[in-house]
């Protein structure tokens, strides 16, 4: 397997994802001989693993079962080792098409932190474009190069370590697209439209305060970008559910007991509480001139 | 993987005659062609397209004597050189006195060949009221009288994020509603790549199927299935791809999606089968008549139709049968018109046998389905071929139709991570001392229901159903109790 | 009829609602031998309206209806002149709880504007509370005490043309609470402070951008007031239609002809367009020390 | 009107005996009555209440030793002092060594007597970590350690705000899920104020009714109805209100609603009829089994269940039922209690014809439905009750029911202006620099459906049926055409 190509068999190597059920996963690194622990039992990556296709149901040790995943950037932002804050595939969605993401685009990126978004960037451009992505934190710009290693993915991503604000990305005009996911994105502008192509592209900004986004914008405006505009996205979710309503016993005029009963019916029901704010996002383009 | 495809050129940024470009003024989108000599309408404007040719993407022009457009430098917004907003309207009364120039005046300064941006500018130098104003206000003016006098058109490059927006601001009914941000999420959802096999299923004017292409840059293949006569790929076309694009995009009939799961349908049996051939042709028949009227509509909205100098005639088959259709009615010659669509025939159902094999490969990375017909049929009988551990996402304008479809796909098993959802999309105005959402929000952008297929032994499948339920019952347990209870 | 108590008959110099349909309605004030044009025809004072119940269907002269409704501040609140922009039930609704008004209360608001919340506010706290309202626009602060007079419920309303901001509300320490829709509250909030009963009392701000209430949090926290809570609330309306999904026709196996068919139900739909931001709401109490 | 009614007395800012008042903890609530030598728990800790006696609603006591609470001046939050936050994390190594200060040297802190407050700035202070955090991590990391070492508590006075944000918070269940904001909206929408006739049906632990009580302020008249044995009234008397308040409140039993409305109900009838005595009493033993458990568990949560030492035990008749029920059990006297009870039942039956009487007259003023039943059944029933020109509102947790309700009511007829409508709630923080919504919010608060009630003459019913589905179709015309067309 890859980040950005799907495989049948499971191979040594490869990163697959164990689904538990209830939405209850984690990832695991196939290694010939070793086991892995779950609350089904034990899984022997030589017996279950290995060699067998990508969706295949996997009875454990104490007789529960699993199923084993291809791995996707979806699955790993769901996964994947916090080390920072991180975004969310439904952020991650609107960014990737309002950058106007696609294969061959080289994008621009900062920071890189756990390496969520870079994931999806990668999948995206691959296999014709690139990631360039910024970070300023030592380990973490040396864990994410470790993991797009793994990933099989690091052909299409050069990670720097670097302060962007001050010393930019390291590249100049190449970039269709520049993300920013830093505290002071303002202070990156500048960097950001360097590195972007000399007839233009687009730029996104993630803040989840709206006073960097009021110095976002002031910034782009500044540097002559155009349409910009911030927006906010929310999931909302629902449960499937069978639901029960009793139906009242209003007195049968003739029936002297109660006509009791309830209506059943399937619903989709928002869940009780949600992720209420992740961040705003601004966008805007390079202007030409 | 990487030989077979196109790769951009270098003046890549350039809009070259026969490009498939978008016209944008303010918010507003259209697609055309570019074409010489061809007049375009947009909003209430008429102008030749000749002038852009050889400018670069995002250049703006403006409308001048004879339909010429003029490359203009990108103004700043108007707005930035008149702010005095007044702090409320306690002092503003209306006494519709406040305007001093005259329609005289106004006229005047037109004949004068003044242009309309500064048309504007007198218009606010010489309203008595206007720096009175809230500034919420002062931009209202300022949108009205612009939209008015001004005539700025900027073209840009037909892509995903433009398009979307562009059908649905102004024509939703055509893609079912869906709002810009539900198609993103659908593309991520489906981790929709290069190198996938792709099935879609969509009617929203090929808008979706230009998507899941603009991702996969030509590398990999796609299976549209399509109800009716033939797919419909209005939107497709404006995205301009590269004629390989089409090399790995195939079609096939909803209507043959049973016999192939029966394994009734087979390539022996195809050409010689006259009854199947007639379905075809009364199928054709429905499918002109749709674009008779469908593309017609959208001529006289925001999409311009190609009707000759028709570049990508080879590679999108199905919509250029509607230009052959139209020279039959001129020729008025039907056997002509007959051979030539026999020969078509001949083509498509070639193309059928392929499509055919890859869907019996059962091998899919992915579905994707966005359609007007109830979703549950259509995502029982696709998902059969679709590999195991693969995305999928169905669309539906209602919320209904997906509950019963998790419910079915529940019940069929072999489907995990199966989430309905919704996106909620709000767009703010950041402007120095008066940020805030924008007054103006989507009610509803339409459902998802995705999911991700596991391998479904047909042995263990009753057992497997009651277990995954158990398992897969979402997490608000205390909830889940209370609501049994009431 | 008054706006804080039903009645049963409509009478002269009441004021009702004629209601079309579709939403569509207007109030006229009740004048023996006065006439009402509609699209259905002319409704005819004396005849059609005086004397008859309030939610009557009047045949109109081109024999079509409408109905005659009871004002309430609720549909006043969506038939009222426009003189500024106003607030609707779904704020109003979330001001009323959160600033624990009912019978009794004494509030003071500013500024008047066109009434909307006024009326709320009056309806609430009769029979023995009173609003104190401030207006610094002169004509619209006369066009409101001439509305609450023909309302009937002058009596729980003084209505003073002054601007909040320096001269205040010229009432001091009798206020449960105080609402504020203003430009900048946060110049009105030590005057809010003099308002409120020297025991405490609940304020509410009023702004639809975030910068005011940037402001505003800040002037609350200098005034010593605590429980600083900022919120938004936004409506989220549907339609109840029959929805019609037609079946795809994927080949009967045995039956040559398609399988059409289509699926019908009743269905909840958001509105396309909805409103997307009315104002912030920022809630405090004042501080007891 | 006025005359009838106990005003607020000078004194009603303080605390007095008997009072029922409403702990805060943070922004943790709990329902409480003042009772001298009665221990309260409360977020895990135990304190008495007498201290609070005679000083000010909102007023800040912290716990010291033996239970006593101490009042305190109200502290500005911590964070003002200590804002100094890091821009980013990206100095950071968590180590577990950032704390310098070791849980001996907090103990022996604590056993100094120092207090809460203190021990957490010490803590900051001895955090090396503490000042390069972002701010977020700063919150985070103080309200963790106040929460643990602190314990100030705040008496505040009961509300609708502050008792249906403590229900939601706490026990949604017991309110159907309906959000705080979601009652305001009812509140409004139901044109509730002082003078009105209302009719209140919910089974929301009586919050609803409360929330009614408050707005109407004593003035007018509700009849509430119940379902099974009686009503329950559990948060009522967390209101306070005063035994005025409770003169004319009467309750109406469901199971009653379709004798009434078929004239089979009659006063006559009532007190020689001993099968419905019967039925009474087995109704009643159910109440009794409900009070037995379902006030027991709110005990246990955000209620403190007064069992003796009542003041509204002659208003309050139903709730009253409890302290009787433990002193037969007590007593184990069966005869006692039930003469006792009988003498109640017949108090019970007058209110009921009272109630009936009332209902009789289907003049109300306004119908509020907020229930675990299905809405449908109830509002076609008590919708009969209610005059002409008078606003209605049906909760339910869930939107499918409403969307029959509404399509039942709508053939029925003699109801306008149907809107079927949620409100969306988000809370925001508000600091210098970091301004934005909160990072979680309800996901649903439940559903209202409400309209405003007209003539609806019998004989005219079916074609008005027909035109009001014409007239009262909702906007959005073009819409509807799209929407059957797909």
């Amino acid at each position: 397997m890859s980040f950005v190509e799907y495989e049948e068999l499971i191979k040594e190597g490869d990163t697959a994802i164990i689904f538990l059920g209830h939405g209850s996963m984690f990832p695991v690194q196939v290694q010939r001989g070793a086991q892995t622990q779950t609350k089904y039992g034990v899984i022997r990556h030589s017996a279950h693993l290995i060699g067998q296709p990508f969706g295949s149901r996997v009875t454990c040790s104490k007789g529960g079962w699993v199923y084993v995943l291809h791995p996707t950037p979806e699955l790993w932002t769901l996964n994947l080792p916090h080390r920072t804050q991180i975004l969310y595939s439904t952020d991650i969605s609107i960014i990737t098409m309002m950058l106007e993401l696609k294969p061959g685009s080289v994008v621009c990126e900062s920071g890189t932190g756990s390496g969520s978004l870079s994931h999806a960037i990668i999948r995206t451009v691959a296999p014709t474009g690139h990631l360039h992505t910024v970070e300023f934190h030592q380990q973490r710009a040396q864990k994410a190069e470790e993991e797009f290693r793994e990933h099989r993915v690091d052909r299409w991503v050069t990670v720097r370590n670097q302060d962007v604000c001050k010393n930019g990305f390291g590249v100049s005009h190449v970039a269709d697209a520049v993300f920013l996911d830093i505290p002071s994105p303002w202070e990156a502008i500048g960097h950001a439209k360097d590195a972007l192509k000399v007839e233009g592209g687009r730029l996104c900004s993630f803040s989840p305060c709206i006073e960097q986004v009021q110095r976002t914008c002031q910034a782009l405006a500044e540097h002559g970008f155009i349409e910009v505009t911030t927006l906010e996205i929310l999931l909302r979710e629902y449960n499937v559910r069978t639901a029960n309503l009793p139906l009242p016993d209003l007195g049968g005029a003739l029936d002297p007991l109660p006509v009791l009963g309830e209506a059943q019916f399937k619903i989709g029901v928002p869940l009780r509480e949600t992720v209420g704010h992740t961040g705003y996002l601004t966008f805007a383009s390079k202007s030409l001139f | 993987m990487e030989n077979s495809v196109e790769q951009p050129r270098q003046q890549d940024h350039l809009i070259r005659d026969g490009d498939f470009v978008v016209l944008k003024r303010e918010d507003v989108f259209k697609a055309v062609q570019v074409q010489r000599r061809k007049k375009v309408t947009f909003e209430k404007q008429w102008f030749f397209l000749d002038n852009v040719i050889g400018h670069s993407y995002g250049t703006t022009f403006e409308v001048s004597s004879g339909g010429n457009l003029q490359p203009k430098k990108m103004m700043e917004e108007i707005t930035s050189e008149t702010k005095e907003a007044g702090i409320d309207n306690r002092n503003i009364v209306d006494d519709g006195k406040s305007q001093k120039l005259t329609q005289d005046d106004i006229k005047a300064l037109k004949d004068k060949g003044i242009k309309g941006e500064e048309i504007v500018q007198q218009l606010i130098e010489n309203s008595t009221t206007f720096r009175d104003k809230t500034e919420f206000a002062q931009d209202k003016y300022i949108k009205k009288k612009k939209k008015k006098y001004e005539a700025i058109i900027t073209v840009v490059k037909p892509s995903t994020r433009i398009l979307s927006i562009m059908y649905y601001a102004r024509e939703p009914g055509k893609i079912n509603y869906m709002r810009y941000d539900t198609l993103a999420q659908m593309l991520t959802l489906g981790n929709i790549h290069a190198g996938n096999k792709m099935i879609v299923m969509e009617t929203c004017a090929g808008l979706v199927l230009g998507a899941v292409m603009e991702r996969m840059g030509g590398f990999g293949s796609i299976i549209q299935m399509y109800p009716g006569g033939g797919p419909v790929r209005a939107a497709t076309t404006c995205f301009g791809f590269p004629k390989s694009f089409f090399n790995s995009l195939y079609e096939f009939p909803l209507g043959k999606v049973n016999c192939l799961l029966n394994g009734t349908f087979s390539s022996k049996a195809l050409p010689s089968e006259s009854k199947d051939s007639i379905s075809v042709e009364e199928n054709n028949g429905t499918l002109l008549d749709d674009l008779q009227t469908s593309p017609k509509e959208i001529e006289e909205n925001i999409v311009e139709v190609i009707e000759n100098n028709h570049p990508q005639q080879e590679t999108m088959e199905v919509i250029s049968q509607e230009p052959e259709y139209k020279e039959h009615k001129e020729r008025g010659n039907k056997k002509d018109y007959i051979q030539e669509f026999q020969r078509k025939q001949e083509q498509q159902k070639k193309r059928q046998i392929e499509a055919a094999t890859l869907l019996n490969e059962r091998n899919a990375d992915g579905l994707i389905i966005a359609s007007r017909y109830h979703p549950t049929p259509l995502a029982l009988s696709l998902l059969e071929f679709v590999a195991p551990s693969r995305p999928f996402v169905v669309y539906c304008h209602y919320k209904e139709p997906l509950v019963e479809c998790y419910t079915k796909l529940r019940e069929r098993g072999g489907v995990i991570n199966l989430r309905l959802s919704e996106t909620w999309l709000r767009n703010y105005q950041v402007l120095p001392d008066r940020s805030h959402p924008k007054l103006m929000m989507s009610g509803g952008g339409g459902y998802l229901l995705s999911g991700i297929t596991v391998a479904n032994d047909k042995q263990k499948s009753e057992s497997c159903v009651l277990e995954l339920q158990k398992t897969e019952e979402p997490t608000a347990k205390k909830r889940k109790v209370q609501e049994s209870d009431s």
